[in-house]
């Protein structure tokens, strides 16, 4: 009765399943509570406006943006660089906590790659919101000119979005076919995907073996594609964007706010689906660790970006540097300076701080100092050229700031969706972890600590 | 099976369908012209040469379309009175009222295009761009060429002529 | 073979999608969609004009560039003299006015407070009517005329009319006229030219003479040439404008403090004694006098206390003058907007005066100078201050006939004067377009754009007398508009009925003008290669290489070539002889009492833009995008301040600001310019219309004290004190600044 | 192959600002409506920049530099373009392809003289600029980037001209809207290569600079400077 896929009868009797051990992981695909359709309303309210917005900027042109001359980048470009950033959350933390057999990382990974193809995809459409003739897009391939940085670009993005959908999609593979198996309305669908997994061993060893080449392929990909991101910027003559170090800066920050908005996420959704067995105050605890290491390094990062600068004292360099330290861009920067470093630090290094709550105001001041500092490294450098033009302005519009609102609200549908198709904590990995990890880890540990023998071999001399 | 073949079918004969209600259709918009002109009876019957009403031909940028004034050079007597096509045009002249031409073979305002250029020190024949207009009876084209970039790429790579974008465009 | 539900609907559906193909193929394979009617397909045939342009006095002859027998575009005529290819923004701009939405298309007549076009018969009949019972109730006096126009043939049309018709207010409010009025007063006479080709220093007071004089693309050539030889130029004058910032000397100095400067210079000449003895004592009495006043009142010291102005700098410019073989003092109307305009003025020609007007020209057989000078001669003078007078006057005008000026724009006055043009009986006008003054009147002919009509524009400032064809380039005028030279002259007929005149109408006048050149078998039409130094000397000898026939192959060859110059003629120095008494007996010479300027208010310095001394140039869209863009402010107001007294007043970059008057308060942004004398505020001139072209912007001079000089009436714009709302301007911060105040408190 | 440069010499100008307008009007250069220029959307190929030299008042003297395009042998903005929008000619113009162009303004970001310019919005002249259009120019639609292409299509008409009159390119045959109109007769242009034209002429003065010469853009607009001590 329970395990017959192919009886339709079965089917009919809904939430007749076995009491499983993980069942609070599944109760989201089954049961769906008011607020999540009134959340959902909201958002896509939002999402359609941002949409409308864009169809009117369609029509009459990016004049409906803030942008202007010299400011011809603005909220669009932060946007996909920050995105893309947070992106950057997912893939490479799963990978890394995978690739370094840390155990703790079992309820984690699977937001974490999902954010990454979420973002990934609304990061990438933003190029193409902010290009001025949509309809020439195709002219990239036509006639794509390979110096360009900006052909790079999609070439990095594709790859890393191929990429991640297919790292995220392999290990959610034996979660479809269980719940393929439990018998559901999208029964089709999951059919589908599972592609017949019946959790042979040799399904199991496949499915491994491909998962752990893939996490090794997607780091470099990942580190590519900021890399790439920032040499948009670097690869041009603009004060304060040509600069070398631009490339470790931008993965570093990457990785920093990919962190911040992971523990948004798992806290958000430990709360809303009561995931707090699984997703336990250790798991934040080391999480906040790599966050605070991480805004270290974005300080190094950026205090050396800033004193080379302020050493060579060029003077178009020092117009913009001016520009963000004292002049029309302080706000922000010492803003983001708070919300980087000063704030991280003082939560994540105090071990009285450093509870859920902590963690979760660390990350969320990080998500928005590593937009501060996409808008610090993108406006400036344009409002000031390096002739002595006056300073240019930049307002956003209310067209740039529904988009973005649009793309927040998208990332928030995108998970929402995500939770009622598939279980947000892998089942499967949690499983394994409670069969096998106990005694993998002793396995692994006494292969690596001294063993006892070596004090009997000393009494024996 | 046989509803897929059926449908098939009836793809066919609504494309087929499709095509010929609406090249009639379009056709009839010749009547919407403001004179019936025929190429045909000016060029082949009477021998005019197309530099004679387009003037520009060989001088300047734009061949030039002629306009009642021009006409009136002729028209202003009934040449052939049994012609009811020609009584239009005679009729248009006497009130010199303006023909709204309608302008088939443009180039897009991007473009730099010289007649003169192509015409007189090309050495192109007019029919290497517009079809064979002595042939056309009446306003609406039979086989018009429309003037897009490969047309001239081509022409331009054959001849081993200048490819340069800002040749042409500007 | 049973059909259902679903299959019908892939039937339909099927057959719709091949239906779809099949139209596409065809929408394809057919005519394409841009086959859209043409009314008129022009052959895009390109052709040129010449004529001439009438937007400032110099009279620079243009290339009219016509696509299908419509202006496109202008450029300027490489052959003419003046220009030598060169155009300004104005007059780049220009062709718009045959275009322009805003233009008058027919004559129109007030109904009710609004504008109702009417027939030009009628318009005719309208004014002549009124004209007529003026006359015939004997109040000519209280008949003004205000006209402003680059042409000298229609200036004299207008004073023929005037003594014609016995209405003796006429005021010619052209540039070249203003600013030979106070050598009109002074001596009698006016002299043409400066003498480039002698002259080696020039000392130019407040003459803008790249971007705003008779001839600002001539003199813009002609200095480069001039200072390539290495002669030196001065500029006294209170901005540091593109023009004068290659100078190497620059005076700041407020336009009210010329008249002390000059006579601190003239100061230096005495007592160095190096002025030309012979000249001053043969030719006027009274220098004795002046002498006295000058050495008693104006000791460099003095002069500096008064203007800020080093007794160092006097000094060494006063060298620089007497030491000079041939010096001028130049000035033009720049100077005399000012509340002390003229006597400024005169104390410059008294300058001059003291080396005998060395270096300015006078050309001997200049065939535009006669004319009808005889007629006019009792007319010339009146002002604007009799204007301003007789507006505020009890018994006010009765008729007023407006030509071109735009009186009321250019007035800080303005809201009194429109309160008492509103009173006026009768004001006609031939404006063009609807503008600030215009707006009052009774009846507009509009008169023809100069792309539609005829004249000939003259000009002396070469050296050798020049006049520019101004030829209608388009077969026909637009609209229902009227030549006002035709207008003026049927109107004479009209009202004088027994009135002899050669002419029948304007194109006839011209002719008759035109004739002088041709009788004079002297010069060359501008078409030709510049005479060579050879072919100038056969000249002068007598010889000539021109067959000229009949007139009316002249007169076509004269409309083809664009114009006439004679370089050929002979040049004489300047010389007033007897008439001369007045220089130094001239009562009101500036004086010494200049009130200093309080600590805590700024001097708003309006000043005109490049090449827009009438201010009219928000007619052009394009111009008043350009008006702001060096400072990247645009359809705004913009204020130039010295960044030292602005980060004194704590004030930033680009912010915007209120500035206070006496009479009241307007926004500027404000942008940092380190060449701002740092106790004032420079502001530009031009916006601010209310009904002329693009109305964005501030009318600067609105705000402006309603100060004139009393003389001629022109307002003053440098002399207002303003205030930066907000803003305290630091007590003591100015007497840092400023060396006269800081003398003022030593001596104290 | 000619190499076309252009020479202005700032000691002769005298900031009429006649360039700026001739090229607006001979470009078709869009005016834009007064919210749009207010937020610094004003389009110019032609440019002034103000430069003061900071000595102290009234020593202060200020220059202002006509600024155009300056046709980089070595451009910036090409190299960044994703679809060959821009690309440098044989003869040195740097010519922009509008209908190529999609709009990302990488090029605007990368031009270190900031002289590139995007349509905003699509083009709505005042009606006597509609007028007055150049028929020889196309007008920009909205979203591509424009930029001074030293008015090549005179440059177009010339050539064929000089074809059709069977004779070489003359160097009075073109010259950019810009030099034409220079009253101070301050703007040479002409082929740098060709060492009799005026150009390579003026080019012999040791007051000769280009703007950000360490950049190594090798900027193809000289100016002369007007400091002459």
């Amino acid at each position: 009765m329970f395990k017959d896929v192919n009886n339709k009868k079965v089917f009919k009797m809904k939430n007749h399943h076995y009491p499983d051990e993980d069942e609070i992981l599944l109760r989201p695909i089954y049961k769906t509570g008011k607020g999540f359709y009134a959340l959902a309303a909201a958002l896509s309210a939002i999402f359609l406006f941002g949409i409308y917005r864009y169809i009117r900027q369609l029509i009459f042109g990016l004049g409906e943006t803030g942008m202007n001359e010299p400011v011809s980048w603005g909220f669009y470009i932060i946007s996909f660089v920050f995105f893309i950033g947070i992106s950057h959350a997912g893939t490479l933390i799963s990978a890394i906590l995978r690739l370094s057999k840390a155990e703790w990382r079992r309820p984690i990974t699977r937001m974490a790659e999902v954010i990454t193809g979420i973002v990934l995809l609304i990061g990438g459409i933003h190029p193409i919101i902010d290009l001025g003739r949509p309809d020439r897009i195709l002219h990239i391939f036509e006639r794509g000119r390979l110096q360009s940085p900006l052909l790079w670009d999609v070439t990095s993005i594709t790859a890393y979005f191929t990429a991640s959908t297919i790292y995220l999609y392999l290990p959610l593979i034996p979660d479809i076919a269980l719940l393929r198996d439990r018998g559901n309305k999208l029964h089709k669908l999951y059919k589908i995907l599972a592609w017949g997994y019946q959790g042979t061993e040799k399904q199991k060893h496949i499915l491994e073996r491909a998962i752990s080449i893939l996490m090794v392929m997607v780091i470099p990909i990942a580190v590519s594609v900021h890399t790439v991101i920032s040499w948009i910027f670097s690869m041009t003559l603009q004060p304060g964007w040509h600069s070398t170090i631009f490339g470790p800066y931008f993965v570093v920050g990457a990785i920093f706010s990919g962190i911040a908005a992971l523990v948004i996420v798992m806290i958000a959704f430990r709360k809303a689906y009561h995931f707090e067995d699984y997703l336990k105050e250790i798991h934040f605890r080391y999480l906040g660790t790599l966050l605070l290491v991480m805004s270290l390094l974005w300080f190094y990062f950026t205090f050396a970006e800033y004193l080379t600068t302020f050493y060579g004292h060029e003077p178009p360099e020092m117009r913009v540097f001016l520009y963000k330290f004292a002049d029309g861009y302080a706000p922000y920067f010492w803003l983001m300076v708070v919300c980087n470093f000063i704030i991280p630090v003082v939560f994540l290094s105090n071990k009285k701080l450093k509870t859920i709550g902590g963690v979760l105001i660390s990350s969320i001041a990080v998500v928005i100092g590593m937009w501060l500092e996409r808008l610090i490294i993108i406006v400036p450098s344009m409002a000031n050229p390096r002739l002595p033009y006056p300073t240019g302005i930049y307002v956003p519009s209310l067209t740039e700031i529904s988009l973005f609102a649009a793309a927040v609200s998208a990332f928030v549908l995108g998970f929402m969706g995500f939770s009622k198709l598939f279980p947000l904590i892998s089942v499967w990995e949690i499983k394994e972890g409670r069969k096998e990890s106990v005694s993998i880890v002793t396995e692994r540990l006494n292969e690596y600590l001294p063993s006892t023998r070596s004090t009997e071999a000393l009494k024996e001399i | 099976m046989k509803n897929k073949l059926l449908v098939f079918i009836l793809i066919l004969i609504g494309a087929v369908a499709g095509f010929f209600i609406l090249s009639f259709h379009s056709k009839s918009s010749a009547d919407n012209y403001p004179v019936p002109f025929s190429h045909y009876v000016h060029t082949t019957v009477h021998k005019i040469k197309c530099v004679n009403c387009h003037r520009g031909v060989e001088t300047r940028e734009l061949a030039g379309i002629p306009n009642i004034d021009y006409c009136s050079m002729c028209h202003s007597t009934l040449i052939n009175s049994k012609s009811e096509r020609e009584k239009i045009i005679y009729q248009l002249v006497k009130e010199n009222k303006p023909i709204q031409w309608k302008v088939y073979y443009q180039v897009p305002d991007y473009v730099f295009f010289s007649h003169r250029r192509h015409v007189k020190l090309g050495k192109l024949e007019c029919t290497d761009c517009h079809v064979d207009m002595t042939k056309q009876d009446s306003p609406d084209l039979k086989g018009f060429s429309q003037i897009i970039m490969p047309l001239c790429f081509n022409c331009h790579q054959r001849k081993n002529i200048t490819t340069d974008c800002g040749d042409c465009h500007h | 073979m049973d059909i259902n539900r679903r299959d019908f609907v892939k039937l339909v559906g099927g057959s719709l999608f091949g239906l779809a193909i099949g139209s596409a193929a065809d929408a394809v394979l057919k005519l394409p969609k841009s086959a859209e009617p043409v009314l008129y397909n022009g052959p895009r045939i390109e052709s040129w004009k010449l004529t001439a342009c009438t937007k400032c006095p110099g009279g620079c002859s243009l290339r009219i560039r016509l696509i299908d027998g419509l202006p496109v575009q202008a450029f300027g005529n490489p052959k003419s003299p003046i220009n030598e290819g060169g155009i300004c923004p104005l007059g780049l701009a220009s062709v718009a006015d045959l275009y322009h939405p805003s233009r008058l298309t027919s004559p129109v007549k007030k109904v009710n407070g609004e504008f109702k076009p009417i027939s030009y018969d009628e318009a005719f009949k309208i004014l002549s009517d009124n004209l007529k019972r003026i006359i015939s109730e004997k109040k000519e006096n209280e008949v003004f005329i205000v006209a402003q126009t680059e042409s000298k043939l229609r200036s004299d049309l207008f004073k023929k009319f005037s003594s014609v018709s016995n209405f003796k207010n006429l005021i010619v409010d052209g540039f070249k006229e203003t600013s030979a009025y106070p050598f009109k007063k002074v001596t009698g006479e006016v002299p043409d030219f400066i003498d480039w080709d002698k002259c080696d220093y020039l000392l130019n007071f407040g003459s803008q003479m790249t971007e705003i004089s008779q001839n600002p693309l001539y003199f813009t050539r002609k200095i480069n040439e001039y200072r390539a030889k290495g002669f030196r130029i001065t500029a006294v004058q209170p901005r540091l404008t593109p023009g004068v910032s290659k100078l190497d000397d620059w005076i700041p100095l407020q336009p009210d403090q010329f008249g002390i400067f000059a006579l601190g210079i003239a100061y230096v000449l005495l007592k160095d004694e190096r002025y030309d003895k012979n000249f001053v004592e043969k030719n006027f009495t009274g220098f004795n006098e002046f002498k006295d006043y000058v050495l008693e009142n104006y000791i460099p010291e003095k002069v500096e206390m008064l203007t800020g102005i080093s007794s160092d700098k006097i000094l060494e410019t006063g060298r620089k003058f007497e030491r000079a073989s041939v010096p001028a003092a130049y000035f033009d109307a720049s100077v005399l907007y000012n509340s002390n305009g003229t006597t400024n003025a005169a104390a410059i020609i008294a300058l001059n005066a003291l080396k005998s007007f060395k270096g300015f020209g006078k050309i001997k057989d200049n065939p535009f100078s006669s004319g009808v000078k005889n007629e006019t001669k009792q007319i010339e003078g009146v002002t604007f201050a009799s204007l301003n007078e007789k507006l505020s006057g009890y018994n006010g005008i009765q008729v007023l006939i407006i030509a071109g000026s735009n009186f009321v724009f250019n007035n800080p006055n303005a809201e009194s004067l429109k309160k008492q043009l509103g009173s006026v009986p009768f004001i006609a006008s031939f404006s063009s377009f609807v503008d600030e003054t215009s707006e009052f009147a009774h009846l507009i002919i509009p008169d023809h754009s100069f792309l539609e009509r005829l004249d000939l524009l003259t000009d002396e400032s070469m050296g050798a007398p020049s006049a520019t064809v101004l030829q209608p380039v388009v077969n026909k005028p637009f609209f229902k508009t009227e030549d006002t030279g035709d207008v003026i002259i049927s109107l004479m007929k009209e009202i004088k009925p027994d009135i002899k005149l050669s002419y029948e109408n304007y194109s006839d006048y011209v002719k008759l003008w035109a004739k002088k050149i041709y009788s004079g078998k002297e010069g060359i039409l501008i078409n030709q290669n510049k005479p060579t130094v050879i072919e100038q000397g056969l000249r002068k000898i007598g010889w000539s290489t021109e067959q000229i026939g009949s007139f009316d192959d002249y007169w076509d060859s004269l409309m083809d070539a664009g114009g006439w110059w004679n370089p050929f003629g002979e040049k004489v120095s300047f010389n007033p002889e007897i008439k001369f008494k007045n220089v130094f007996n001239y009562k009101s010479f500036p004086m010494i009492s200049s009130s200093p300027q309080p600590k805590n208010k700024l001097r708003l310095n309006i000043f005109r833009r490049n090449l827009d001394y009438k201010g009219n140039m928000s007619i052009y869209q394009v111009l008043v995008e350009q008006f702001g863009n060096n400072w990247k402010v645009f359809y705004k107001l913009y204020a130039e301040i010295n960044p030292q007294t602005a980060r004194s007043l704590s004030l930033t970059d680009r912010s915007e600001i209120i500035l206070k008057t006496s009479k009241g308060k307007f926004p500027v942004v404000l942008v940092f310019n380190p060449t701002v004398k740092p106790d004032s505020i420079d502001v530009p001139f031009g916006l601010g219309h209310t009904v002329l072209g693009d109305t964005s912007g501030v009318n600067p001079l609105y705000f402006a004290e309603n100060k004139f000089d009393p003389e001629t009436g022109l307002p003053s714009f440098t002399e207002t004190l303003v205030e930066i709302q907000g803003a305290q301007l630091r007590s003591g911060l100015l007497s840092q600044l400023s060396i006269s105040e800081k003398k003022q408190v030593a001596e104290n | 192959m000619p190499r076309y440069g252009m020479i202005i010499d700032l000691n002769k100008c005298n900031q009429c600002e006649a360039c700026i307008t001739a090229c607006k009007l001979e470009n078709n250069v869009q005016i834009v409506s007064k919210e749009n220029a207010d937020m610094g959307r004003a389009m110019f190929w032609m440019n002034m920049l103000t430069i003061s030299y900071t000595r102290n008042y009234p020593d202060i003297r200020s220059e202002s530099l006509p600024m155009l395009c300056m046709q980089c042998d070595e451009p910036p903005c090409i190299k960044v373009c994703p679809v060959r929008a821009t690309y440098k000619r044989d003869d040195g113009i740097v010519a922009q392809i509008y209908p190529q162009c999609i709009g990302c303004r990488y090029c605007m970001a990368n031009c270190p003289y900031t002289v590139k310019v995007f349509n905003w919005f699509k083009d709505e002249q005042p009606v006597e600029n509609e007028k007055t259009c150049n028929p020889d120019v196309s007008v920009r639609p909205k979203g591509v980037v424009e930029k001074c292409t030293f008015c090549i299509h005179r440059l177009q008409k010339a050539k064929e001209q000089a074809k059709a009159e069977h004779r070489k390119l003359r160097e009075e045959d073109y010259v950019p809207a810009c030099a034409e109109v220079c009253a101070a007769q301050a703007i040479h242009f002409g082929d740098l290569d060709d060492p009799n034209s005026n150009v390579s002429k003026a080019m012999h003065d040791y007051r000769k600079f280009t703007l950000q010469e360490e950049l190594g853009t090798k900027p193809k607009v000289y100016y002369l400077s007007a400091k002459t001590e």
